[in-house]
Order: C-alpha cells, then sequence, then structure tokens
C-alpha cells in the first residue's frame, strides 16, 4: 500500500500569550511530503518543526492557510496521518500489545482476530514479541520507540510523521535505531516527514531534506540527497555524502542569525 | 485540552477574562440561592435547623450583632487575634525546629537513622489525639493547644525539608567539592538553597494543617479563638455565629498560608525566574 | 559467591538500622524514667509498663475496647467511601470541563481552608443522629483531598495522549473511559493516601467533642476520668489503627495500578 | 596569553597515570578491569565507547567522588587514588557536569567567583575582577553576570561552567559529555567556544564524549574504551593542525581518522546492544 502525499500551503501560526507580544512561528509555510519518500525537515530546535508537525497531523489549527492529503483538504485529526511523538507516548497502563492494537481496536472492534495477526507481525518483525505483555515502564529507550512506530504503522496510515523520535537515546541506541526504521522504510516505503536537528541523522535517512529558516518561519533551502538505498553505514564516508553534509552545514548556518542571549530567552524552544 | 469545551485560542485574550469572572460570580450566587431555598424553602427539618445566608450576613455586618460577634465587634477580632497567635506560634517553633532537623537528616545518614525511625513510629499516631494527654500533662490549655498544633506542623516540616534535601542533584554536592567547598561550604551554598522550594512547601502545608488542628484544640480545651466561638455559639444556640466562625477560619487560614507562598516566591527569585523561563 | 552477597547484604541491612532500633530502645527508656519519677510539672505520665499492664488487664478481652475499633473503623469506612463516590466524579468533572470548573471551583475553593473539625456544629444541627454526623466530618476530611488531587491529576494528562488517541479514531467516550480514566488513577492514589490519614485525624477529635463510643471516645474517657494510661491506651490503638488503614489503601492502590510497579514514575508519588 | 594570575608555575601540569586501574560495584558488578591509560601534561585526551562501558566510573575516579578497588592513579607523580586511599575531590581537578551544574540560586557572577572564594585565598574584590575579565574574555559573558543560571541559554551556562572550573587554574579539566543534548548548530558553535577557551588557557582534558566527530575536532588523542568491564582498547593520535576550525570536518585526513574510530566503537556497541537487550528480556 504506497503512501499518501501530504502538502502545506501557505501556512501560518503565531502563539499567543497573555501580556507577551503574539509570537510568530509560521509565515506562509508551503511544503511537499511525496509519496513514499523520506522527507527530512531539519532546523534548530525552536523553529517551528514541531508545531509544523502538530497542525499537519491535525492536532492545532492553523491561523492562515491549509493543509492537502493526497489533493483533498484535510483539518481534523484521523488515522490517514499519523505522529511519532518526540517523547514517549505509549500509554503506561496498558500492555505493549494493547497499545499496538489501540487503532484497530477502537476503530474496528469486530476485526479482533485479524488485528491481533497483524498486530504479532509487526511485533516480531520489531524483535519485541516476548515483550508484548511488558508494560511500557519494562521497557528500554529504543525499545519504547519501536513500539511506537508498530503502534502508527498497524494503521496503515497514508502519511507517518516523526518529531526528533530518536533525540534523547544514547547515541549507541539512535544509530542502531536509525539503521531499524530505515529497514522498515525500504521495505513498504511508508510516507515520511522525519524531524530532526541532528545534520548526520538527516542526511542518513533522507530523500529529501527540507531546511526550516527560523527567521522567515518558513521552509527556506531544500536539498535532493541521491545517496543509493539501501543505505548502510559505510556510506557516510562516501564522497558524495561529505559534499551534502557541506550544503547542509552552509545552509544551517545561513539560517542561523547571531546568537542573541535576550534574557528571556526560552531553553525549550517550541 | 482536545476534550474540553469553550475557550478557543483564538478568541480574545479579554473575552476569556470576562467569562471566567461572569461564571465565578454565577457560581457564588448559585450556591447562595441553593443555600438559601433550602433553609427556608425546602419542607426539610434538618435545613430548617441550619442559619440562612441572608441571616449570616446580616449578624456578620450589623453594628449590634444579636449574638455580639460581627465585623464592629472588639470580640470577634480578639478571637481571631488569639487563633493567629497559637497558630504562628506553633507554626514558628515548628519551624525552627523542623527545619533544621529535617536539614541535618538529608545531610547526615547517622541523624537520619535515628530521627527517621522515632518519625515513623510516632507518625501513624494522629496529632489531634494527643489532645488529652497534652491537657493531662502541660499546665493549662493553652500550652496543651499549642503542643498538640506545633506536632502537626513539625511533621510537614521536617518530612518536607528532607525531602528537599535529598532530591538535591548529586551533581550540585560534587560541584561545590570540586571547587575546593568545605562541609560547612556546602551545607550554606548547596543544601540550604537546594532544598528552599521543598521547605517553602513543606511551610504551607504546615500551616494549613496547624489551622485544621487548632480548631480541635480550641473547641475542646480553649477559652478564647475561633474554634471556641463556634463550639460556644453552638452550645448557645447562636446558630449564625457558627457559620461566621467557619467562614473567618478558612479565610485566616487562607491568608496565612498565602504569606508564606508570597514570602517564599520573594526569597527565591532564582527559582521562580527559572520557572518563567521555562514555561514562557 | 553470589549467595555469599546475598547474606551479606542482609546482615548489612539488619546492621544499617541498628540506630533505628536503639533510637526506640531510648525513647521507650526515657518515658519509663519519666514515668517513674515523680513528675514536677503537670500530670503525672504513666510509664510503658503500667500502660501494658492495664492493657492486659482490662482491654484485651473486654468486647466493649473491641467494639470501640469497630466503631472507629466503620465511620472511616462510611466517610472515606462517601468522599471517594463524591469526589473523584466532581474531580474528574473540573478537570474535564472548563465552564464547570469556572463555576464550581471558586465556591470550592472558598469551603477547603475550613478545617474540617469547624464542620461539627453544623454537622450536628443537619444530620439526624449522632452517627451520621461524624461521618459526615471524616467525609469533609477526605473530600477536599480527594477532589483536588484529582482534579489537578487530569490537568496533568500530557495532551498528546488525546492527540493520539483522537488520531487513532477514538471516540471522546471511549477516550474517557480508556484514557482519561486509567491516567487519573495514580493522582485518586495519592488523594486516598493522605484522605485516610486526614480521616483519622478528624474522626478521633470528633468522637471526642461528640461521639459515644470509638477509639477517640475511649482516650477521651481516659482524660475524664482521669487515667492517662487509658488515654496512651487510646493513642497507640489509633495509631495501630491508622497504620493499617494506610497499609490497606496502599493494598488497594497496587491493585489499581499493576503498571506502576514497573514504571518509576508513578511510584513513590506521595 | 596565560591566565592573569595562575598558581605560582609548579613542575605540577596535568600528567596522569592510570595503571591497571579495576572498580566493581557490590559483589558483581564489574564496571571497570585492568584499566590503563596515559595523559600528558597539557594534553587534551577524548574517551569515546558505547555508553554503559564505565567511561563515567573512571572519570567519578579520576575526579575524586570514587575510589577503585584496584590499581592506582597518579597525578604529575603524586598518587591520586588507590584502593586503600580515600578519593576526595579538589580544584586540581575540576568536572563539568553532562546535566551542567552551574548553583541555580546564585548569579553567573557567584557561581564563578565560588571556587576562589571557599579557598580562602583571594579577596572577594579580586576574585570579582579576575572572574569579570574571563567571563569577558570568553565570549562576552560578562554582559550576563548579575542573571541567574535560569535565564541565559544552555549554550551560555556551558560556557560559564567552563569559566567557573578555569578561574581556579586547575591542573586537569574534566568534561561529561556537555554537549551531548545539543542541536547541531549550537553544538558547532560551543566546539568553537571550547577550541578558543582551550587556546587561551591550556589545560590537560578529559573529555567523554559518544560524537566521534566531535572527539576529533577537539582532542589531540582519542583513546577507545571496550564494553563492560571496560578496558582502553585502543589510542588514535589526531595529527590534525591547531587552532582547529569546524571546516576541518571535509578533509580527507578528517575522514580517514573517523573511519578507524567508527569501526571500533561499532563493533563495541553492538555487542553492548546484544547484552543489553538480553538483560532486560
Amino acid at each position: 500500500m504506497s503512501g499518501g502525499e501530504l502538502r502545506a500551503e501557505s501556512l501560518g501560526k503565531a502563539y499567543r500569550i497573555k501580556g507577551q507580544a503574539p509570537v510568530r512561528v509560521l509565515d506562509n509555510c508551503s511544503l511537499a511530503v511525496a509519496a513514499g519518500r523520506l522527507t527530512v525537515l531539519m532546523g534548530p530546535s525552536g523553529s517551528g518543526k514541531s508545531t509544523l508537525a502538530y497542525i499537519l497531523a491535525g492536532y492545532v489549527a492553523p491561523d492562515r492557510g491549509r493543509v492537502l492529503l493526497d489533493g483533498a483538504a484535510v483539518e481534523k485529526p484521523g488515522p490517514n496521518r499519523l505522529m511519532v511523538f518526540q517523547e514517549t507516548t505509549l500509554w503506561p497502563w496498558m500492555t505493549v500489545a494493547d497499545n499496538v492494537l489501540f487503532g484497530p481496536s477502537v476503530r474496528t472492534p469486530g476485526a479482533e482476530a485479524e488485528a491481533r495477526a497483524k498486530a504479532r507481525d509487526l511485533l516480531r518483525r520489531f524483535g519485541l514479541l516476548d515483550f508484548q505483555d511488558k508494560f511500557p515502564g519494562q521497557l528500554s529507550g529504543g525499545m519504547k520507540r519501536r513500539a511506537e512506530i508498530a503502534q502508527a504503522l498497524i494503521n496503515e496510515p497514508r502519511v507517518l510523521i516523526m518529531d526528533e523520535p530518536f533525540r534523547g537515546l544514547d547515541v549507541m541506541t539512535r544509530e542502531l535505531m536509525q539503521e531499524y526504521y530505515l529497514k522498515v522504510f525500504e521495505e513498504s516505503r511508508p510516507t515520511t516527514l522525519f524531524i530532526t536537528s541532528e545534520i548526520e541523522e538527516a542526511i542518513f535517512l533522507a530523500d529529501v531534506i527540507l531546511f526550516m529558516d527560523p527567521r522567515l518561519g518558513r521552509v527556506g533551502r531544500v536539498i535532493e540527497v541521491d545517496l543509493p538505498r539501501p543505505r548502510t553505514f559505510e556510506i557516510m564516508a562516501s564522497a558524495r555524502y561529505r559534499e551534502i553534509k557541506e550544503q547542509a552545514l552552509e545552509t544551517l548556518y545561513a539560517h542561523e542569525e547571531s546568537e542573541q542571549y535576550s534574557p528571556q530567552q526560552t531553553p525549550t524552544g517550541g | 485540552m482536545a476534550l474540553r469545551g469553550g475557550g478557543g485560542q483564538s478568541s480574545m485574550l479579554s473575552a476569556i477574562v470576562n467569562r471566567r469572572v461572569g461564571l465565578m460570580v454565577f457560581g457564588f450566587a448559585a450556591a447562595f440561592v441553593l443555600w438559601y431555598a433550602s433553609v427556608n424553602w425546602l419542607p426539610f427539618p434538618a435545613f430548617r435547623r441550619l442559619p440562612d445566608p441572608a441571616g449570616v450576613l446580616q449578624e456578620w455586618l450589623s453594628r449590634d450583632p444579636a449574638y455580639g460577634i460581627s465585623v464592629f465587634t472588639a470580640d470577634y477580632y480578639v478571637h481571631i487575634l488569639y487563633s493567629t497567635y497559637r497558630a504562628t506560634t506553633a507554626f514558628a517553633l515548628a519551624v525552627v525546629l523542623g527545619v533544621p532537623l529535617g536539614i541535618m537528616m538529608g545531610w547526615k545518614k547517622t541523624v537520619r537513622e535515628y530521627s527517621d525511625a522515632l518519625l515513623t513510629l510516632l507518625r501513624p499516631i494522629p496529632p489531634l489525639a494527643w489532645v488529652p494527654l497534652a491537657i493531662l500533662l502541660f499546665p493549662g490549655t493553652e500550652p496543651a493547644v499549642i503542643f498538640v498544633v506545633f506536632l502537626v506542623a513539625f511533621y510537614a516540616t521536617t518530612l518536607n525539608t528532607w525531602v528537599g534535601v535529598r532530591a538535591i542533584d548529586v551533581a550540585y554536592f560534587r560541584a561545590a567539592l570540586c571547587l575546593g567547598a568545605r562541609p560547612v561550604d556546602v551545607l550554606r551554598d548547596v543544601i540550604i538553597p537546594g532544598a528552599m522550594p521543598s521547605i517553602f512547601t513543606g511551610l504551607q502545608i504546615a500551616m494549613g494543617a496547624a489551622w485544621f488542628s487548632l480548631v480541635a484544640g480550641e473547641m475542646i480545651a480553649a477559652r478564647y479563638g475561633l474554634g471556641y466561638v463556634i463550639w460556644e455559639a453552638y452550645n448557645l444556640i447562636q446558630y449564625p455565629t457558627i457559620v461566621i466562625g467557619m467562614v473567618t477560619l478558612g479565610f485566616v487560614g487562607y491568608v496565612c498560608s498565602a504569606l508564606i507562598r508570597v514570602a517564599g516566591d520573594r526569597l527565591m527569585r532564582w527559582h521562580q525566574k527559572n520557572i518563567g523561563a521555562v514555561r514562557g | 559467591m553470589a549467595a555469599k552477597g546475598r547474606t551479606q547484604n542482609a546482615v548489612a541491612r539488619l546492621f544499617a538500622h541498628w540506630r533505628g532500633a536503639v533510637a526506640i530502645v531510648a525513647f521507650v527508656l526515657v518515658w519509663q524514667i519519666l514515668g517513674t519519677m515523680s513528675s514536677t510539672f503537670g500530670g503525672k505520665i504513666p510509664t510503658p509498663i503500667e500502660v501494658t499492664q492495664i492493657f492486659f488487664a482490662s482491654f484485651v478481652d473486654d468486647p466493649r475496647y473491641w467494639r470501640n475499633w469497630a466503631a472507629s473503623f466503620e465511620r472511616v469506612l462510611w466517610g472515606f467511601g462517601y468522599a471517594q463516590l463524591f469526589g473523584i466524579p466532581l474531580g474528574i468533572a473540573l478537570g474535564l470541563s472548563r465552564t464547570t470548573e469556572e463555576i464550581v471551583f471558586p465556591v470550592f475553593e472558598v469551603l477547603r481552608p475550613i478545617p474540617p473539625l469547624a464542620w461539627v456544629p453544623v454537622s450536628i444541627l443537619f444530620w439526624p443522629t449522632h452517627e451520621a454526623s461524624i461521618i459526615f466530618i471524616t467525609f469533609i476530611g477526605a473530600f477536599f483531598v480527594i477532589v483536588i488531587n484529582v482534579f489537578d491529576g487530569i490537568r496533568h494528562i500530557p495532551e498528546r495522549y488525546f492527540w493520539l488517541a483522537t488520531s487513532l479514531g477514538a471516540t471522546r467516550w471511549r477516550i474517557f473511559l480508556r484514557i482519561v480514566l486509567p491516567a487519573v488513577i495514580p493522582s485518586v492514589a495519592v488523594g486516598m493516601t493522605l484522605g485516610i490519614a486526614i480521616t483519622w485525624d478528624v474522626l478521633v477529635a470528633a468522637e471526642m467533642i461528640a461521639g459515644d463510643l470509638g477509639l477517640g471516645r475511649l482516650t477521651w474517657e481516659g482524660y475524664v476520668s482521669n487515667t492517662p494510661e487509658i488515654v496512651i491506651v487510646g493513642m497507640i490503638s489509633i495509631g495501630i489503627a491508622g497504620y493499617l488503614s494506610a497499609r490497606i489503601v496502599d493494598y488497594i492502590e497496587a491493585r489499581l495500578m499493576p503498571w506502576a510497579q514497573h514504571d518509576p514514575k508513578f511510584r513513590g508519588r506521595r | 596569553m596565560r591566565s592573569v594570575a595562575s598558581a605560582p608555575a609548579t613542575a605540577a601540569n596535568g600528567a596522569v597515570t592510570v595503571d591497571a586501574v579495576g572498580k566493581v560495584y557490590g559483589e558483581t558488578m564489574v564496571a571497570l578491569e585492568d584499566c590503563s591509560l596515559e595523559i600528558a601534561a597539557g594534553e587534551f585526551l577524548a574517551l569515546v565507547g558505547p555508553s554503559g562501558c564505565g567511561k563515567s566510573t573512571l572519570l567519578n575516579i579520576l575526579a575524586g567522588f570514587d575510589h577503585p578497588t584496584r590499581g592506582t592513579v597518579t597525578l604529575d607523580g603524586a598518587l591520586l587514588a588507590s584502593a586503600d586511599r580515600a578519593a576526595h575531590p579538589g580544584p586540581d581537578r575540576i568536572v563539568v557536569f553532562q546535566e551542567g551544574a552551574l548553583f541555580p540560586w546564585k548569579t553567573v557572577l557567584d557561581n564563578v567567583t565560588y571556587g576562589l572564594k571557599v579557598q580562602r585565598q583571594t579577596a572577594p574584590e579580586e576574585a570579582r575582577a579576575r572572574a569579570l575579565d574571563m567571563l569577558a574574555r570568553c565570549g562576552g559573558l560578562d554582559r550576563v553576570a548579575h542573571q541567574f543560571p535560569g535565564q541565559i541559554s544552555s549554550g551560555m551556562q556551558r560556557r560559564v561552567e567552563l569559566v567557573r572550573a578555569l578561574i581556579n587554574d586547575p591542573r586537569m579539566l574534566l568534561l561529561d559529555e556537555p554537549f551531548r543534548a545539543m542541536d547541531t548548530v549550537s553544538k558547532g558553535r560551543m566546539h568553537q567556544h571550547l577550541l578558543d577557551i582551550h587556546a587561551q588557557f591550556p589545560k590537560t582534558v578529559f573529555f567523554i564524549t559518544h560524537d566521534l566527530e566531535e572527539a576529533i575536532l577537539l582532542a589531540d588523542t582519542v583513546a577507545v574504551m571496550t564494553t563492560r568491564p571496560g578496558r582502553i582498547r585502543s589510542r588514535v593520535a589526531v595529527d590534525l593542525p591547531r587552532p582547529r576550525h569546524a571546516r576541518m570536518i571535509a578533509s580527507e585526513r578528517f575522514v580517514a581518522l573517523k573511519e578507524q574510530l567508527i569501526a571500533a566503537v561499532h563493533e563495541e556497541a553492538q555487542k553492548a546492544f546484544e547484552r543489553g537487550e538480553r538483560e532486560l528480556a
């Protein structure tokens, strides 16, 4: 089942905090997440990446602009475009199996047996089969992430949005998770929007990288990553990889304005 | 919250504020009407025995109250002062003893092991169960009441201070030691400031608990104070005064806790800014 | 080698608590010495030996003593039970509906600081029987603390828990059943733990003021008959009863939240 | 230019020898075993290895928060730590922590002067002057001298922590993954700041990190640690010229060094991962 095409047209969004001037986060921001491709959205923390993701998933309403899935306008959240949040969002009181089965169980209560079979298959592929009756609290960081991806993919969403999913994992687990998702992606090619602030992760995973320009509140430069698939670690030593990295660093530093240290700067940006 | 009705993000901020004030006023009015209706119109004798809001307000604000207690009578403020004196004295004692003990428990293993056992042994006994013994042991009712109130505040202060010290990130201790700090420096520059937020949480809980148990002491053993006023008003069938006593107790108790919160915020400016920055 | 390690740890643990044991023994000794001296200030303090003697002599086999236990426990059970029955739904309603919060919460906040025992006169006036009036006081003791904890618990449920469930197609009712209720259990647990302690505290005083049976009454009778031994027997009995109730609440909590045992985030939230 | 009033220039300038150090927690958990390492005076050494392999344990022993079960550690010839010698931290070895440990309740200036204050050897005015001077020289941080750590960015907090350490003129600086949670751009900026500060105040540096590029860009030597129980497996000398700059990441030599390290670390990471998953099952 190939993925869908997600498009955003001139989105605008500003946060109004009582007693302060409204903070403009997105301004005339348009982007396309092509079907069956792994699109990476890259940018420093606080450049509105998460806000954009929430709008695409339908959790936050934009002030202006609209979101199109396969050409049709979409507003409400739905199983056609699911999101893996930056912080773990497995419900702690449900076992891993129940977490994964939640989607099918609420949408098609009748098809219990079929959903269970699909869940078992996914959990086996994700190496979580013998953890299915455990609670999320008993899992390691990497295992929780794999469970969340399974929780989303069982619903066969047209688009999968991942908001810095591997941030906070130690580097070793992070690298193994990147390899993991590449394997999953290269098997069924679900349309993926992967958000990150790590340059190496972006290039290693992406077919195309969209760079968020924090000053303008929209996507600035776009770089095609024509590295061959299936991708392996050795690719990071190739000349083409270094070339792309050079361009990416240049873009990042170009977007980067001088470090303003306004006293109220919030360490945890939007 | 996706589930909650009303209060859309885009509506103007002042509209939200007006709505909230409006609903609050509506809430209080509804409560008043409900109280008034149930006392005066409902056919149940139980409700009829209760004082109605109009009677209470009339008594509370009248220059010459039927039962001698109103905003304009001196007695009213004498009782408030007595209660406040007892609560704050006991609270001060609890702070003077509880905070240092809590800090020592957090800092020195030996102190912790001795006092933890004793606290765990005595803690299940509800503080108000000490009232009879306190009256028998102490030479008058005043110290007995203050002792019981002290006990309640002492538990809350000590435990929260201890929790506060234990919650300090070990990195701060190590950073200080690296820089050459001696134990006394660690106490002054890491333990006390680090535990401060939790100490103030404890102080607020202690003040609330102090007022809770003060009432019992005053109802059972005292000659003055709001607890005494309530119990006496009941005995002398002066029902409106009961409610006046109750509401005043609630209000004065609330003011004392609020004062502690304000003191805490001023003392810990870094904590305030810290929270502000993260949430901003 | 590991077996030796375990026994050594056990000995070490026992050894580590010797200071605790010493403190308790010292406390009893000091109490004994104070008791035997003709006390110079206030009433005479009964020694631990006298207290134990009177307990075994005229309490252990006296059915009235154990009826006091039954009366107190019954009042705690009803008062605490009703507080959960009414408090939890109100806390949830306040948490879920902003309108309910804006109407009801201010009134609730005015009543909350009023000490439970200040309600005794009004309670005696209102309720037909003594028993009902005391149960109402224990109800007040536990009611405010469970409502405020549940209300607080609801407001701290991460928004993304709702977002993900909505995306997966769950109706509001199903979200209430499978997300809101389980998520609020930890705060119910905290509310119950605090509530049971306050309930005992308030019950004892209420029984002293208005009761005819119960452990508080027993302690009060000890005072009235100027026999401190009975006062202390009463106090220790209340202490044990309070301790038992707290353990019962802990047991209920463990059953309510099987997942909490594994997830450090929930455990120890006192 | 050496820092203004550095300690009397004794021979002591931060040469460290870790000799066959072992560390066992409780009865069963062996964190370090036969771990040996040489750090020359003024050398910037980066230590890389899979998570949970004992890097922090070694740092704690060097810093004096913990003592070894076996083996010895010497600093400029003097015995620093051994099995029967109580560990003690001191201003000659200062740690910059992973989560950051500026005292949130003290202003930036009070944080920086804290070391001098508690060592009770410098008059308060002089301490403040030196602190302001040093803050100014490390990227104009004197502008935020009177603010609380909670009010400045995490990047600036990191740099203030470095100044707080360096003002005491320690013989050795220990950095525990200081830039771990930062995104690419801020990390790049912090690398530049650290290189500038290191150039101004050359010290022996023991730097723990997972990021191989960061290790190569900053260090003179990169040591690789095996998975638990930790042991130094190999050392790679970084012969890139100083002063270093971010552009060097694209150079041939840099990539060659990186490949060499990727192979070693990845092998250890795979072993650690398998054991990790097994333990949890």
